[in-house]
């Protein structure tokens, strides 16, 4: 596909990178399930479109399974989280904002180097994208490691899945529908346990920072 | 041949359903064994089915079995159901202890059950995809199986479980994509292109750039919960802090599939690349992890870390093993695997009770297991000098193999491995003997502990190093066969 | 015929050398005694002292055990042995091929385990001392004495001392650098084996500076007499070993009658200038402390094995 | 039942074994049986191997195959003149060895008598299965069950810690070693894939291989023979060992490392050159020198012979290396020679050393003293264990008419021809080296004599000892056998060395047989030029009828009376046992002489001490200089392995990463 469509994809895809550095650099809890749940859209958006595009129709499926569960299901149990566990709502990270950009920076290069082969060749019609969904998929790995609070790290864990399925489409049009469904369990399921996880974390301890859990090492 | 494997898929989905259905019941753990039971013979007669008429697809496409991946699925089922027979007394002491209540202990049986079902739908899998939903589910009854005494350490142990091998299982994730965007290019847009069979078959015509992308991730992903080195962190505390029979399915089962996963994927990054990278990679790892791990053992003060860096050393082996490849090193790999996940699991089961005994898992604390109850302190001393590597148990003759075919292949390596294995032996051989003889402080149990299983272990292991029986032994070459491609 | 001659020659030189030993003893401390300008004992004093000896009765400590009992016996024995085995007045002698030189400071070495293992037995504090102190200066004299023969049987190509003579005998007179260093070590061994005095004072009274002495303080009447015996008889040994490497002339080999009477006065001769020598050099020299004994010995061992040394260098 | 060819009966025999001890294990509780019935049966077998062995010096070659083992591997086993001497000599020491133990395992250990009775016949199985071991993966098996059963017969006592820490550092040097061998067997089949040692001997390998395999070997045999540096472990192990234990130690699980290098040099790599023998010598003078030197500063008597047992073995190494030079220089008679003086030697000191150490275990049992400090007097209390006791010393001490005299005196003989290798910088160094030899060979008599003389002789140093009772009917038997052992292998040495010709033709294709047969059987000659000779029986004949002649003479001429008396106190106003030479003070000598030796530590009591007290501690060296640097180092490694495990999940995500980007790196280049 070429002129209009495979620019707005490219919109999207800037959108999603610049979503993820958004999301790298918040500090506050609640905004960043915001950010996630736009992150979310985006991805949406896109599966939307290459599936109009590409017309294969399965894509619509996953796109509104994507839909459903990480824009409203997983942010709404996010939200709840936050308030049943009254987690503080200012997050600070470990490396502080600017440095982590900086990396960020770094990584986004890296990721597209790596790319580019890859990219060169793919017969979709994304390929360009790859690329950037490979940098989300980074930038969300960074996104927990910096993160030193529980919650801004399952969401960091969620953005990268965004990114993986922003991957498929982009790079594959879509993996088959049985493991696109299997996929989407998994991390509903992951966030279920991980909820319910939370609750235990805040019986020993009493918030969520993981600073909590570092007791466990060679001494 | 089709129930046959539906069976062993879905007797134990039924249990872990069963029991999260009936509550926690006295009888629980019977039923808990019943189905494992049923798993097993079933794997068992899927296996005979296999080796008999060699390897084969089930329902359509979504399954296959070759000798392969069968004969690991009976290894994950046997030891399933032997670990299940030790956690019938095991955690009834617990609960006697307080560290159990009801409502735990239907979860632990359920999950127990889930996990096990993850183990062979992983291994029985055609479609990677599926396989990787498989590995995360399994993670998250991990997630729950260690983190079930409720304690804060447990909790860590598991949150930290989550955080990395979830990470890890991202990765993998994104690596399948890759691969399958690389077989793509082969098949065209279309479903099969996930499947085993067919990557099997076209493993020559696959991309070799977006391959070799694709398995690094695949690597470091699976990597991460095969425990190697550097992505091991998990693994220690999730052993420690867990029930006995977890740590015994983890090491006994849990590194197996991974192992087993990263197998697959190495031989199709082979046929594609044909440079020999992905071997290299893993006996990076693997002797990385040996060393590492070896090194390690002797600052530990709890004895389930000890025992949990040696199945990381293990695995580090294994994984150097298949890196060199050739059909000998494979075949020792293979036999390894087996021997270790036995012996390994035997060891947790004694370990187990001698703690329950000694009322700690500090090292330090616990003496003169030979006095209080000969049976577990021998068990203990036995299955240690297993996992040494000492005659006349299998591991001796898999590390005999490994060890000359390492100096065959790169005589540089076998150095690093010799003082590997020498630190790890000084370490774990004071340790179980200060544990095992000398004055005792250790008190008589409630339940009788569980020494069939642990004796039926160190007896396979004892055979495997005597004599390796025709009939396995054809196995073995078969699946050798099948990794060296 | 020859066979009985041959070991007639063996109980000749047996018999000659339990008479001539005591002698030699006395002998030797006569010119000692010239040499100190005081009035010499008779050469038959040795003698006379045995006789009165083996009249007395023994006094034995009450908890001496059996091995004491029998130990004058022994070493008295190994002495005889000894002397048999050494070519004094024949080199055709039936012993020989069952003791070569090794075997001879075996037997050397088996006498000095007994004597030590006696002056234990009785657990005084001197016995223990002087057996300690003997079997010191053993393990540093003993490898000097091997070193000596080596040399003596590299030259020869022989273990077996009459071998040794034998062919020493028979080579056109040529100087052997490497046996001058031997006969120096030689000499020193033989002083130390022997408790003389640079090493030790046969003469000595008092206990804290007596070595051989020490060993006998227990022994008295018969056994005392042996051990006395014993001890002139392994001077007497030394000395012939001394003899069969360094002048091997007139020892009598091919079973010849004549010879054989012939090599007596010789032997009588050699004695008196040995035992001479062996007396100036006693009196000439002061006693060591016995921390100096190791330095005295390790110097013997030392010159036997540059002797050695020097065989290969020069091939002499 | 119809053919059964000799292996058959020796893996019967082993069978036997394996089967007497898991009877034991059966009985386990009944601790009289076990002592009383088993251990004799053991014993029984002993002979009959040992007539198995005999035999099979003069048989040819046997093999078999066994259904064990790996699938590409089963067990080969193979009985040539070399395994049957070994197990010849093995028959001898175990049979002695099982009869004193019926005596000794009478009471309670802390292991049940029935668990020692498994691992000790596990123990002896093993090392006949190791001798006929004829292919690398059943050789390494028997060798790593040898160590770990002898490592649990260690801890028989483990209640004790340090016991638990000699077995500890036992059997890590002897797995240390068995992995070096490991290395070496996969070198050997690295080319052909095939480790059987069929297969390893038609193959060649080029100097630069076959020297690291050479030197490899020496490492992993070594360990378990205790040659320097390696030989820690066994003065810490013989002492905390069961005296048994000790005995079969010392007498042939050390010679197993002997074993494996003569099979390994002369038999699997067939090629030699000069420079490993030349080091093997030094080594083996080394191990001599050194062994005897500490041995002599002992002050706990097991400790006292263990040393001596790496002075032994110091000297069997240093005949090896000889004959390693001969046979590389093709010198074969000579090389020969040297062989067998080694090969001698193994045997003598096999008798010899097991004897004294079941001597010192009667001492143990009645007295429960080690220390020679507390010790004395015994021959009076106990003397069918003191006359053995002093046999095994003059033995030891290498005097005439014993085992030990013999060897020494063929290792000397063979140094005396040595003048004729054509490396003249070698003819230099002979004459040193023969003077330490025969230093060594005068030290041990000095060791011997201090042994002897401060457990059995002057007066006892402890009240207890007045108790002390004397050994049991079984460990009578077991005395009597071995000193019957000893004087055979002292009076016939002829006889022994037409044996070794065999197992010397095996390894360097000639022999002394010949010339040993010419001078008939009274006669030991070390070739046929007549340069040297030595009959023993003679000697001993004539020896003994001197003193016999001496003894009727002085009692007939003269008279035999004697009186007892109080011995003469020197002048001293009273006089005790505690004025005897301590085992401190027969040292001191010594370490005035050899002080670089050994670390020491004296504590002199000064003028103003209430209770003067002396102290002198000894050390062996080797602790300081190697093995705790080794464990520093092994300790550093561990805690920067130790920081890996940080704790903080993000330094653990940051590995994975970092990972990530490496090989992603990786693969882009």
């Amino acid at each position: 596909m070429t002129g209009i469509p495979s620019q707005i994809l490219n919109l999207l895809a800037a959108l999603l990178l610049l979503l993820t550095f958004a999301m790298l650099g918040q500090r506050r809890i609640l905004s960043l399930i915001n950010l996630f749940m736009l992150h979310g859209i985006v991805v949406v958006a896109s599966a939307l479109l290459i599936g109009y595009e590409t017309s294969n129709h399965h894509l619509y499926f996953s796109a509104g399974l994507t839909l459903a569960v990480k824009v409203m299901l997983i942010p709404w149990i996010l939200h709840k989280l936050v308030f049943r566990l009254k987690v503080k709502r200012e997050v600070e990270t470990l490396i502080n904002v600017s440095v982590t950009m900086l990396i960020g920076i770094v990584l986004v290069i890296v990721a597209f180097n790596i790319a580019l082969p890859v990219a060169a060749l793919s017969s979709s019609v994304a390929s360009g994208t790859l690329g950037i969904a490979l940098a989300c998929v980074l930038l969300s790995f960074m996104m927990i490691l910096v993160r030193s609070n529980a919650i801004p790290q399952v969401i960091g864990y969620l953005t990268m899945e965004n990114g993986l399925f922003f991957a498929a489409t982009a790079a594959t049009d879509g993996m088959p529908l049985l493991v696109e469904l299997g996929v989407a369990l998994a991390v509903i399921g992951g966030t279920l346990v991980v909820g319910l996880f939370m609750f235990q974390i805040r019986e020993h301890f009493d918030d969520l920072d993981i600073h909590n859990l570092e007791t466990r090492k060679e001494d | 041949m089709d129930h046959l494997l539906l069976l062993v898929l879905v007797t134990p989905l039924l249990g872990s359903i069963t029991l999260v259905l009936l509550g926690h019941r006295e009888a629980a753990p019977e039923i808990n064994v019943g189905f494992s039971l049923v798993t097993f013979i079933a794997s068992v007669l899927l296996a005979v089915e296999v080796i008999a008429q060699g390897p084969a697809l089930f329902i359509g496409q979504y399954f296959f079995a070759d000798s392969l991946n069968v004969f690991i699925a009976a290894l994950t089922a046997f030891v399933g159901m032997t670990t299940s027979l030790f956690s019938r007394p095991y955690m009834r002491i617990e609960r006697d202890n307080g560290r159990m209540t009801g409502r735990r202990m239907r979860l632990y049986h359920s999950m127990y059950q889930l996990f096990l079902f993850t183990m062979l739908l992983a291994l029985l899998s055609n479609n990677i995809g599926i396989m990787w939903v498989a590995m995360e589910s399994a993670t998250l009854t991990v997630l729950l199986l260690v983190s079930i005494y409720r304690t804060a350490a447990s909790v860590e142990a598991a949150w930290k479980y989550f955080i990395l091998s979830g990470v890890g299982i991202a990765l993998a994730l994104l690596g399948t994509i890759l691969l399958y965007l690389a077989a793509a290019r082969h098949f065209g847009i279309a479903g099969d292109a996930l499947l085993w069979t067919n990557l099997q078959a076209a493993k020559a015509y696959l991309e070799p750039a977006t391959t070799s992308l694709a398995f690094v991730f695949l690597l470091v992903g699976y990597g991460t919960k095969m425990g190697l080195v550097p992505m091991h962190s998990w693994l220690p505390d999730a052993h420690a802090e867990g029930p006995t029979p977890i740590s015994a399915v983890l090491s006994g089962l849990l590194l197996n599939v991974a192992l087993y996963a990263v197998l697959r994927f190495k031989g199709l990054a082979d046929g594609a690349l044909q440079n020999g990278l992905p071997g290299k990679m893993l006996i990076g790892f693997g002797l990385v992890s040996v060393l590492v791990a070896a090194f390690s053992l002797s600052r530990q003060k709890d004895v389930k870390r000890m025992f949990s860096y040696s199945s990381i050393e293990h695995v580090g082996l294994m994984a150097f093993t298949f890196g060199v490849g050739g059909p000998i090193a494979t075949y020792a790999g293979l036999l390894h695997m087996t021997v270790h996940s036995l012996v390994k699991s035997a060891i947790f089961f004694s370990v187990g009770h001698a703690c329950q005994k000694a009322g700690t898992q500090i090292i330090a604390d616990i003496r003169g297991l030979a006095h209080v109850s000969p049976t577990v302190g021998c068990g203990m001393m036995l299955g240690s000098l297993a996992i040494l590597g000492l005659p006349p148990f299998g591991v001796f003759s898999s590390e005999f193999l490994i060890l000359t075919t390492a100096v065959r292949e790169l005589p540089w390596a076998a150095p690093l491995l010799i003082l590997a294995l020498g630190v790890a032996f000084a370490t774990i051989f004071s340790r179980v003997q200060s544990m095992v003889f000398g004055d005792t402080t250790a008190k008589p149990l409630a339940h009788s502990p569980a020494l069939l299983p642990l004796f039926i272990h160190l007896g396979l292991a004892l055979l495997l190093g005597l004599y390796i029986p025709p009939y396995m032994h054809a196995w073995y070459v078969q699946a050798a066969h099948i990794i060296t491609g | 015929m020859n066979h009985y001659f041959e070991f007639f020659s063996q109980a000749l030189e047996i018999i000659v050398a339990l008479v001539a030993a005591p002698l030699l003893t006395g002998w030797v401390n006569q010119c000692r005694a010239w040499l100190q300008n005081k009035s010499a004992p008779s050469m038959l004093q040795p003698h006379r002292m045995l006789h009165k000896l083996f009249h007395k009765e023994v006094v034995m400590a009450e908890h001496a055990s059996s091995l004491f009992r029998m130990e004058p016996y022994i070493i008295f024995g190994c002495m005889i042995l000894a002397c048999g085995i050494i070519p004094t007045l024949s080199t055709r002698l039936p012993l020989s091929p069952a003791a070569d030189a090794i075997a001879l400071v075996g037997l050397f070495a088996l006498g000095r385990v007994f004597l030590a293992l006696a002056a234990m037995d009785i657990g005084t504090a001197f016995g223990s001392m002087g057996s300690r102190r003997e079997m010191f200066i053993g393990f540093l004299a003993e490898p000097a004495l091997l070193m000596v023969l080596f040399s003596a049987s590299l030259i020869t190509n022989s273990t077996s001392l009459t071998n040794i003579a034998d062919n020493l005998t028979h080579r056109p007179l040529a100087i052997y650098p490497s046996l001058a260093f031997a006969g120096i070590a030689f000499t020193m061994v033989l002083l130390a084996e022997n408790a003389r005095v640079p090493v030790d004072n046969p003469a000595t009274h008092l206990e804290l500076t007596m070595i051989h002495e020490a060993l006998l303080l227990e022994h008295s009447g018969r056994y005392l007499a042996l051990m006395e015996w014993a001890a002139s008889l392994k001077l007497f040994a030394y000395l012939c070993i001394g003899f069969a490497i360094f002048s091997p002339w007139g020892i009598a080999e091919a079973g010849h009658p004549l010879a054989l009477i012939l090599s007596i006065p010789v032997l009588a001769v050699k004695l008196a200038v040995g035992g001479a020598m062996l007396a100036a050099i006693e009196t000439a020299s002061a006693k060591l402390r016995i921390f100096r004994v190791p330095e005295f010995l390790s110097m013997a061992f030392l010159m036997a094995v540059l002797g050695m040394l020097v065989h290969f260098l020069l091939g002499a | 039942m119809a053919n059964l060819i000799l292996i058959d009966y020796i893996l019967i025999a082993i069978a036997g074994w394996i089967a007497i001890g898991v009877f034991g294990l059966v009985k386990i509780r009944q601790t009289d049986f076990v002592a009383q019935v088993i251990f004799p049966l053991g014993g029984v077998l002993g002979i009959f191997l040992g007539t198995l062995g005999l035999i099979g010096v003069f048989a040819p070659v046997q093999t078999e195959l066994l259904p064990l083992g790996l699938p590409g591997l089963p067990f080969h086993v193979r009985l040539d003149t070399l395994s049957s001497y070994f197990l010849f000599v093995l028959g001898i020491v175990s049979t002695g060895v099982s009869f004193f133990s019926a005596g000794y395992f009478n009471k309670e250990e802390d292991t049940p008598a029935g668990l020692i009775c498994l691992e000790y016949h596990l123990c002896l199985a093993c090392m006949a299965m190791l001798l006929i071991a004829d292919d690398a993966y059943v050789f390494m098996m028997a060798w790593e069950l040898m160590s770990l059963t002898a490592t649990f017969l260690v801890i028989a006592n483990h209640r004790d810690a340090e016991v638990r820490y000699a077995g500890f550092l036992y059997f890590l040097i002897a797995h240390v070693g068995a992995l070096a061998l490991v290395l070496c067997f996969g070198i050997l089949g690295a080319n052909t894939g095939d480790y059987t040692f069929a297969g390893i001997r038609l193959q060649q390998l080029n100097m630069f291989w076959a020297s690291i395999v050479f030197f490899l070997s020496l490492i992993g045999f070594g360990a378990k023979a205790g040659i320097l540096p390696l030989h820690i472990w066994l003065p810490e192990a013989h002492p905390a060992a069961p005296s048994p234990i000790s005995a079969l130690m010392s007498a042939f699980v050390l010679k197993t490392g002997i074993y494996g290098i003569l099979r390994m040099t002369f038999d699997l790599l067939h090629t030699q050159d000069w420079k490993w023998g030349g080091i093997t010598l030094a080594l083996g003078l080394a191990t001599a020198l050194f062994g005897v030197v500490l041995s002599t500063v002992q002050t706990d008597m097991k400790r006292l012979l263990a040393y001596s047992s790496i002075e032994n073995i110091g000297l069997i190494l240093a005949g090896i290396g000889l004959t390693i030079l001969f046979s590389s220089y093709g010198m074969a008679g000579l090389a020969a020679l040297s062989l067998t003086a080694a090969l001698f030697h193994v045997a003598s000191h096999a008798a010899f050393k097991s004897l004294l150490f079941l001597g010192t275990g009667s001492v143990l049992h009645s007295t429960g003293e080690r220390n020679l400090g507390r010790l004395g007097g015994l021959m009076r209390f106990m003397p069918w264990t003191a006359w053995p006791a002093l046999v095994g010393a003059l033995a030891a001490g290498g005097l005439p008419p014993f085992g030990g005299f013999v060897s020494e005196w063929l290792l000397l003989q063979s140094f005396l021809f040595t003048p004729g290798l054509p490396n003249s910088f070698l003819n230099m160094l002979i004459p040193i080296v023969t003077a330490v030899i025969v230093l060594v060979g005068a030290l041990a008599a000095y060791v011997m004599v201090k042994f002897f003389g401060i457990i059995f002789l002057g007066q006892p140093r402890e009240r207890k000892l007045n108790e002390a009772h004397d050994a049991g009917i079984w460990e009578r038997m077991g005395f009597s056998w071995l000193v019957v052992a000893c004087i055979c292998f002292g009076l016939l040495p002829v006889h022994m060395a037409r044996m070794l010709d065999r197992v010397t033709h095996l390894l360097v294709g000639d022999g002394i047989g010949a010339a040993v047969t010419a001078g008939g059987w009274l006669l030991l000659v070390p070739d046929t030029s007549g340069r040297a000779s030595y009959m023993p029986v003679v000697f001993v004949m004539v020896l003994l009828a001197c003193c016999v002649l001496a003894y009727v003479i002085v009692h007939r001429v003269y008279h035999g009376r004697s009186r007892r008396s109080g011995p003469w106190a020197c002048g001293f106003p009273f006089w005790t046992a505690r004025m005897q030479d301590t085992a401190e003070g027969f040292g001191q000598p010594i370490r005035h002489v050899f002080g670089m030796f050994f670390r020491m530590t004296r504590k002199l009591p000064s003028e103003f001490d209430k209770k003067p007290y002396y102290e002198i501690k000894v050390e062996d060296p080797f602790w300081s200089l190697l093995y705790r640097p080794i464990a520093a180092t092994a300790g550093f490694v561990s805690s920067v392995a130790g920081l890996l495990q940080h704790g903080r999940i993000a330094v653990y995500l940051l590995y994975s990463f970092l990972t990530l980007m490496f090989l992603l790196l990786v693969i882009n280049q």
